[in-house]
């Protein structure tokens, strides 16, 4: 909304036919939001602060609101990341079958720590809350998918793959 | 008269004099010394060695005080009263020997301001004068606790001037005489002479009487400051305070003087003759006076701080009803005595 | 049921009394000659036994911090209402961001009672061994935070009377200006 | 209606109310964070958890709504719904709940501006555990600002979103919103909008805890220090009903207080802060008579005095200006002194401005504008001209105070006077140019009624103790009248003035300090 004086980049969707058609399928304009978060981070790569200005608007509602509803959801980012995403779950389950020892050992392998990319953009390292799978615990979602009841040595093979 | 026997009076007048205030600043600090030392205190010892010096301290700050004259007092009186009650005290002295005589100038010198022949009447008629100062005291001061101090003062006065004059009564009657020196003569000889030994009962009685006579703890009460608030002199300051003061000393320094000559031989030095020693034998029959008088103020002050105050009943009851009828059995039985000696 | 308790029936010497007297008069002359119980106090300092309550202190962290956060609970439990503090932000990083910057304590009103140290969740102000800190006028006998974070640096190592070098102890100053 | 039986009082309520909000009406006590009677209802606190007879769980109370059931599901054949408040497993989840609520909540009450009127306090020594098993260390987080007065401190917050659906529902702004979740949630506002909207200071009054703070207030002093005065604020016609906290001589906050009919439960910051304006004024603390130039303090008779030879000089020729930011009872007064000749200077006005909720700061930036034209007949519309025609020579004024800018044309207009007197309690423009100056009392000193825009006669009392030698404006006007004619009747208390009021004008008949109460007293006929 208000501006530091300074013109803001503004973010326009690539697919207009395709928001048209999201905007059709609810009653509610405000409906709409968590579909489009979706088509702009599939667009962008991430949410920018621009994105979140200019869904608020064709949502009808504050920014503030939108901003709540994408830190909200673990899957959307608000930075760049790395091609691969390691999102480790930090929940109860998770973290007492060894959660933080896999986070620590990403952490050695590749230096970085949570919420940083390694310098080569293979690999973003993100902590996250409960992922739903309490009971194969730990579990670490790669990109879309679970990987679950995870060893230090089943975690290394894992992470092989997409080196 | 001539001008050496006039030279000798003043020169005795004024040693008395001398010595009765330098004994009332001993006191004063004695009292004040041996009082701390019975409560485990250490007392005034700052101003000179060992404190000495304190009674001269205390004399210096009464006279720098400001001398207070309440408005509605009866002034004249007020003024007089402490003098009244000072002057009697001094004068007492007068008569008691303090030695044996001595040959001085050609002329046997006796010992003593004046050797009259009613010595112990004489005494007896001066301290019954000092309570005038503080019945005149306490009435002036237009103060109630002053006036209550002061009757309390008169009352007791009565009650114990009876039985002490009863209790010395006994003892004249074993002199046959007045005069003081008769009273020491009749009590030289062997220790068993003096008179504690012969009238242990009027020894008593007058000893509990002098108390009440002076004042003094047990009887205190004209002061009792818990209730009257320092009681007659409650008006009171400055040296005309510190006067009351020294009266109270100078009162028991001349009691325990006559208790000594009436009981304890005065001045005697038990199995000794004294005039045949020569000036060894005067200065030694003072030494034995000054002791046994010591032992006396000594024994005031150790009294005052062991017991507690009397209740004014029980003061009353004490005198009327116990020392009175006592005093004059002593003297039944003392008269009793002599009757059988005298029949063989 | 009342009991009847027999009175003591006196015997010819009590009822005399001089035995009695003469005990009394035997007490009093011992004492004459015990070793007296007097300290010389400008001279010779009586220390206080462990737990006196005595002038107050306001205790400082070892870096030098004052502990006090200005919760006002001292002032709140003081019985004699003799504290005055006026709180405001910490000018230190980090920690507790809150510290009085004022706390005065009138050591007329108080009654050295200790409930200000009972109270204290910080263990800040505690009263101290000190007794002899007398002064001139009412006004200096309002200490002052200055003053008593002084009285801290004076008593920290328990030994306020106990050390050989009075000369700095008996300056307790409690007119510093407030 | 449908019939509840509460803890074992049976309690009957119209359909749609809430469990918490029958049980409150009702006496019995059930603790709350999240709920607010003006906000949205989400119940994500569960510190209002009870039990329902029939219902598997526990419900939050304050979102189980009361309604019929059919005449077969009755319990004991008559009861719509049985509740139990204080039964072991509410009394157990209470518990719990507070336990969970405590785990990264610092034990710093004794450096919470909040402690004392903490809700988490409060209950934690009523319901909670006296010992935590946590032990492991505590999120820690550094305080922010999230607007120019609000700070908050994430360590304390308990999470109960208050503040965010005030941003959304009563202001409309929609600054703060709940940042994450889980852990790692906290109140969060985005960069380039800060909460800096006329309302933003409710937040730190409806935070249960001391997350959220003014920075007017922080650190300032402790709630137990202060003397809590229900007052009314004075910065704008609509009157909001506010506490004055004040210790000694001093104003600490201002907070809103409850009025449905007036502001709800909130106010805004141009009224909260609006005290700052009395503190560094040039108060006039004695009566002052110009000399030359300058002026010289003189004691009460002579202020008087000289006042009245003032007046007196041009009997014919005075005119009284009463004022808006007065009480009913000093207008009234005044215009019983000049009876023919009054007006009121121009009117201070501002922006108008409304929220969605209904919330209104008013154009009209004086108290009592509405009730000084309801108790002054016939002031003059355009006093200016007025002045000019009529040839006054002499003016008594009840000076507006510091919000007062005197413009040139009416600098001019005082300048021409022969005698100027005003009741002041500043050294303001207008008081300045005065011939004799009569130190009354400043707004929330005052005591007296005034009357809001929509015809609201509220009551002011005095928060502060009476400064020097100054006294209150009605008393001053009494002294005055008394000495211009002998034959008024003598007021001794306000109470008297109103009365005399009430005869005069049928709106405020019957008028007193009772009636008016707390809550205010509607001129339309309706009281509260």
């Amino acid at each position: 909304m208000k501006s530091n004086g300074k013109p803001k980049p503004r973010f326009t969707f690539e697919d207009p036919e395709r928001v048209e058609q999201i905007f059709s399928q609810y009653p509610d304009k405000k409906s709409a939001t968590l579909p489009l978060l979706h088509l702009a981070q599939s667009q962008e790569g991430y949410i920018s602060n621009s994105v979140i200005d200019s869904i608020a608007e064709l949502v009808d509602c504050h920014p503030a609101v939108v901003m709540d509803c994408v830190s909200f959801y673990t899957m959307f980012y608000t930075k760049p990341h790395g091609r691969n995403i390691i999102q480790i779950c930090q929940t109860l389950s998770c973290s007492l079958n060894g959660a933080d020892e896999l986070v620590d050992h990403v952490t050695d392998k590749y230096k970085i720590k949570p919420g940083e990319t390694t310098a080569d953009d293979q690999f973003t390292l993100m902590k996250v809350e409960c992922l739903g799978s309490c009971g194969t615990a730990p579990v670490v979602q790669m990109n879309k998918e679970y990987h679950e009841s995870l060893t230090k040595q089943k975690f290394d093979e894992l992470l092989a793959e997409f080196e | 008269m001539d001008l050496l026997g006039f030279t000798i009076i003043l020169v005795k007048v004024l040693v008395v004099f001398a010595a009765t205030m330098l004994g009332v600043l001993v006191m004063i600090y004695a009292e004040r010394r041996v009082s701390a030392f019975m409560q485990d205190r250490v007392g005034p010892n700052r101003v000179g060695p060992k404190g000495v010096l304190q009674p001269i301290a205390d004399g210096i700050k009464f006279l720098m005080k400001e001398d207070l004259v309440p408005e509605k007092v009866d002034k004249p009186i007020f003024i007089l009263a402490p003098a009244i009650l000072l002057i009697p005290a001094l004068m007492t002295f007068a008569v008691i020997p303090f030695g044996s005589s001595i040959n001085l100038f050609g002329r046997e010198i006796a010992l003593q301001v004046a050797d009259v022949n009613v010595g112990v009447l004489y005494i007896l008629a001066l301290t019954s004068i000092s309570v005038y100062g503080i019945v005149l005291a306490g009435w002036s001061s237009n103060n109630k606790y002053s006036l209550l101090g002061g009757l309390r003062s008169s009352a007791q006065l009565i009650s114990y001037e009876l039985a002490m004059g009863l209790a010395v009564v006994s003892i004249i009657l074993l002199a046959g005489s007045l005069r003081l020196n008769d009273i020491i003569t009749d009590q030289q000889g062997s220790f068993f002479s003096w008179n504690i030994f012969r009238q242990p009962l009027a020894f008593l009685i007058f000893l509990i009487a002098v108390y009440a006579e002076t004042n003094r703890l047990p009887f205190d009460l004209s002061e009792a400051e818990q209730e009257l608030v320092g009681g007659y002199h409650t008006e009171y300051s400055s040296m005309k305070f510190a006067m009351f003061f020294m009266a109270e000393y100078a009162n028991m320094i001349t009691a325990a003087a006559l208790t000594v000559t009436l009981f304890f031989g005065g001045w005697d030095v038990p199995l000794l003759d004294e005039g045949s020693l020569g000036l060894f034998g005067t200065l030694l029959s003072v030494l034995s006076f000054l002791l046994k008088m010591a032992f006396f103020l000594f024994l005031f002050i150790w009294v005052r701080w062991t017991f507690p105050r009397f209740r004014y009943d029980q003061l009353m009851r004490l005198g009327w009803k116990v020392m009175l009828p006592l005093a004059l059995f002593n003297i039944f039985l003392t008269a009793g005595y002599l009757t059988l000696k005298a029949l063989g | 049921m009342a009991t009847i308790v027999k009175s003591y029936e006196p015997t010819f010497w009590d009822k005399l009394y001089l035995p009695a007297l003469m005990r009394g008069l035997i007490v009093t002359f011992r004492h004459f000659f015990r070793k007296n119980v007097t300290i010389q106090y400008p001279d010779q300092k009586h220390i206080p036994p462990e737990g006196y309550r005595g002038l107050h202190r306001l205790n400082k962290y070892p870096e030098g911090r004052i502990k006090c956060v200005a919760c006002e609970m001292c002032s709140a439990a003081c019985p004699a209402d003799c504290i005055h503090i006026i709180p405001g932000p910490s000018p230190w990083d980090g920690g507790k961001e809150r510290y009085p910057v004022r706390f005065d304590i009138d050591l007329l009103r108080c009654i050295f009672c200790g409930f200000c140290e009972m109270a204290c969740p910080e263990e800040a102000i505690e009263l101290t061994e000190i007794y002899d800190f007398s002064d001139y006028t009412r006004d200096d006998l309002v200490i002052d935070k200055e003053g008593l974070l002084e009285v801290y640096d004076l008593t920290k190592d328990q030994n306020y009377y106990t050390k050989k070098n009075l000369s700095k102890a008996s300056s307790v100053n409690t007119s510093i200006d407030t | 209606m449908p019939l509840l039986k509460i803890d074992g009082k049976e309690i009957e309520i119209k359909s749609g109310t809430t469990v918490l909000q029958a049980a409150e009406a009702n006496g019995i006590e059930i603790p709350y964070y999240c709920y607010h009677p003006a906000l949205e209802i989400v119940g994500s606190c569960r510190m209002c958890l009870v039990q329902v007879e029939g219902m598997p769980k526990l419900q939050v109370s304050c979102n189980t709504f009361v309604s019929d059931v059919s005449s077969d599901r009755k319990v004991d054949g008559k009861y719509d719904m049985v509740v139990h408040t204080q039964n072991d497993l509410v009394v157990q989840e209470r518990k719990n709940i507070l336990e969970f609520l405590l785990l990264n909540h610092p034990l710093d009450c004794s450096v919470c501006d909040q402690a004392g009127e903490c809700y988490l306090q409060d209950y934690s020594f009523k319901f909670g555990n006296a010992h935590s098993r946590f032990d492991e260390n505590k999120r820690v987080r550094p305080n922010e600002f999230l607007g120019s007065q609000i700070v908050i401190n994430h360590n304390r917050c308990i999470m109960c979103s208050q503040c965010v659906r005030f941003t959304q529902e009563i202001s409309g702004t929609s600054e703060l919103f709940v940042e994450a979740r889980g852990y790692n949630s906290k109140i969060a506002v985005l960069e380039d909008n800060p909460l800096d909207n006329l309302l933003a200071g409710n937040v730190a009054d409806i935070c249960p805890v001391g997350a959220l703070l003014s920075t007017d207030y922080i650190h300032k002093n402790r709630i137990w220090n202060l003397k809590k005065q229900p007052s009314v604020c004075q910065d704008c016609s609509v009157g909001c009903n506010v506490d004055v906290f004040s210790q000694t001589d001093q104003i600490l906050r201002l907070t809103a207080r409850e009025n449905l009919d007036v502001n709800g439960y909130f106010m805004c910051d141009i009224g909260r802060y609006g005290f700052h304006r009395y503190e560094e004024i040039d108060r006039v603390l004695q009566p002052m008579v110009r000399k030359g130039d300058s002026f010289v303090s003189a004691d009460w008779e002579t202020a008087i005095q000289k006042t009245i030879d003032l007046i007196k000089k041009n009997k014919s020729n005075t005119a009284g200006i009463v004022s808006p930011f007065h009480t009913n009872e000093s207008n009234f007064l005044l215009g019983q002194i000049f009876k023919d000749v009054l007006g009121s200077l121009p009117p201070i006005t501002g922006e108008e401005i409304t929220y969605p909720s209904g919330f209104r700061i008013s154009a009209d930036r004086s108290p009592n504008t509405r009730g000084m034209n309801d108790i002054c007949e016939g002031i003059v519309e355009d006093l200016a001209s007025k002045i000019k025609t009529q040839d006054i020579r002499t003016l008594f004024i009840l000076d507006d105070g510091v919000d007062r800018k005197l413009d040139d044309k009416w600098k001019k207009i005082i300048g021409k006077m022969d005698s100027v007197i005003v009741l002041s309690y500043a050294m303001t423009d207008l008081a300045k140019l005065a011939h004799v100056v009569l130190p009354g009392h400043a707004p929330l000193e005052r005591e007296g009624t005034i009357t809001n825009d929509k015809g609201r006669i509220q009551w002011l009392r005095p928060s502060l103790p009476v400064k020097v030698e100054s006294k209150p404006d009605w008393e001053i006007l009494m002294l005055v009248r008394n000495a211009l004619d002998k034959k008024t009747e003598h007021f001794v208390e306000l109470g008297e003035v109103m009365k005399k009021m009430g005869e005069k004008f049928e709106n405020y008949a019957g008028i007193t300090f009772f009636k008016v109460g707390n809550q205010g007293y509607s001129i339309n006929g309706k009281s509260s």
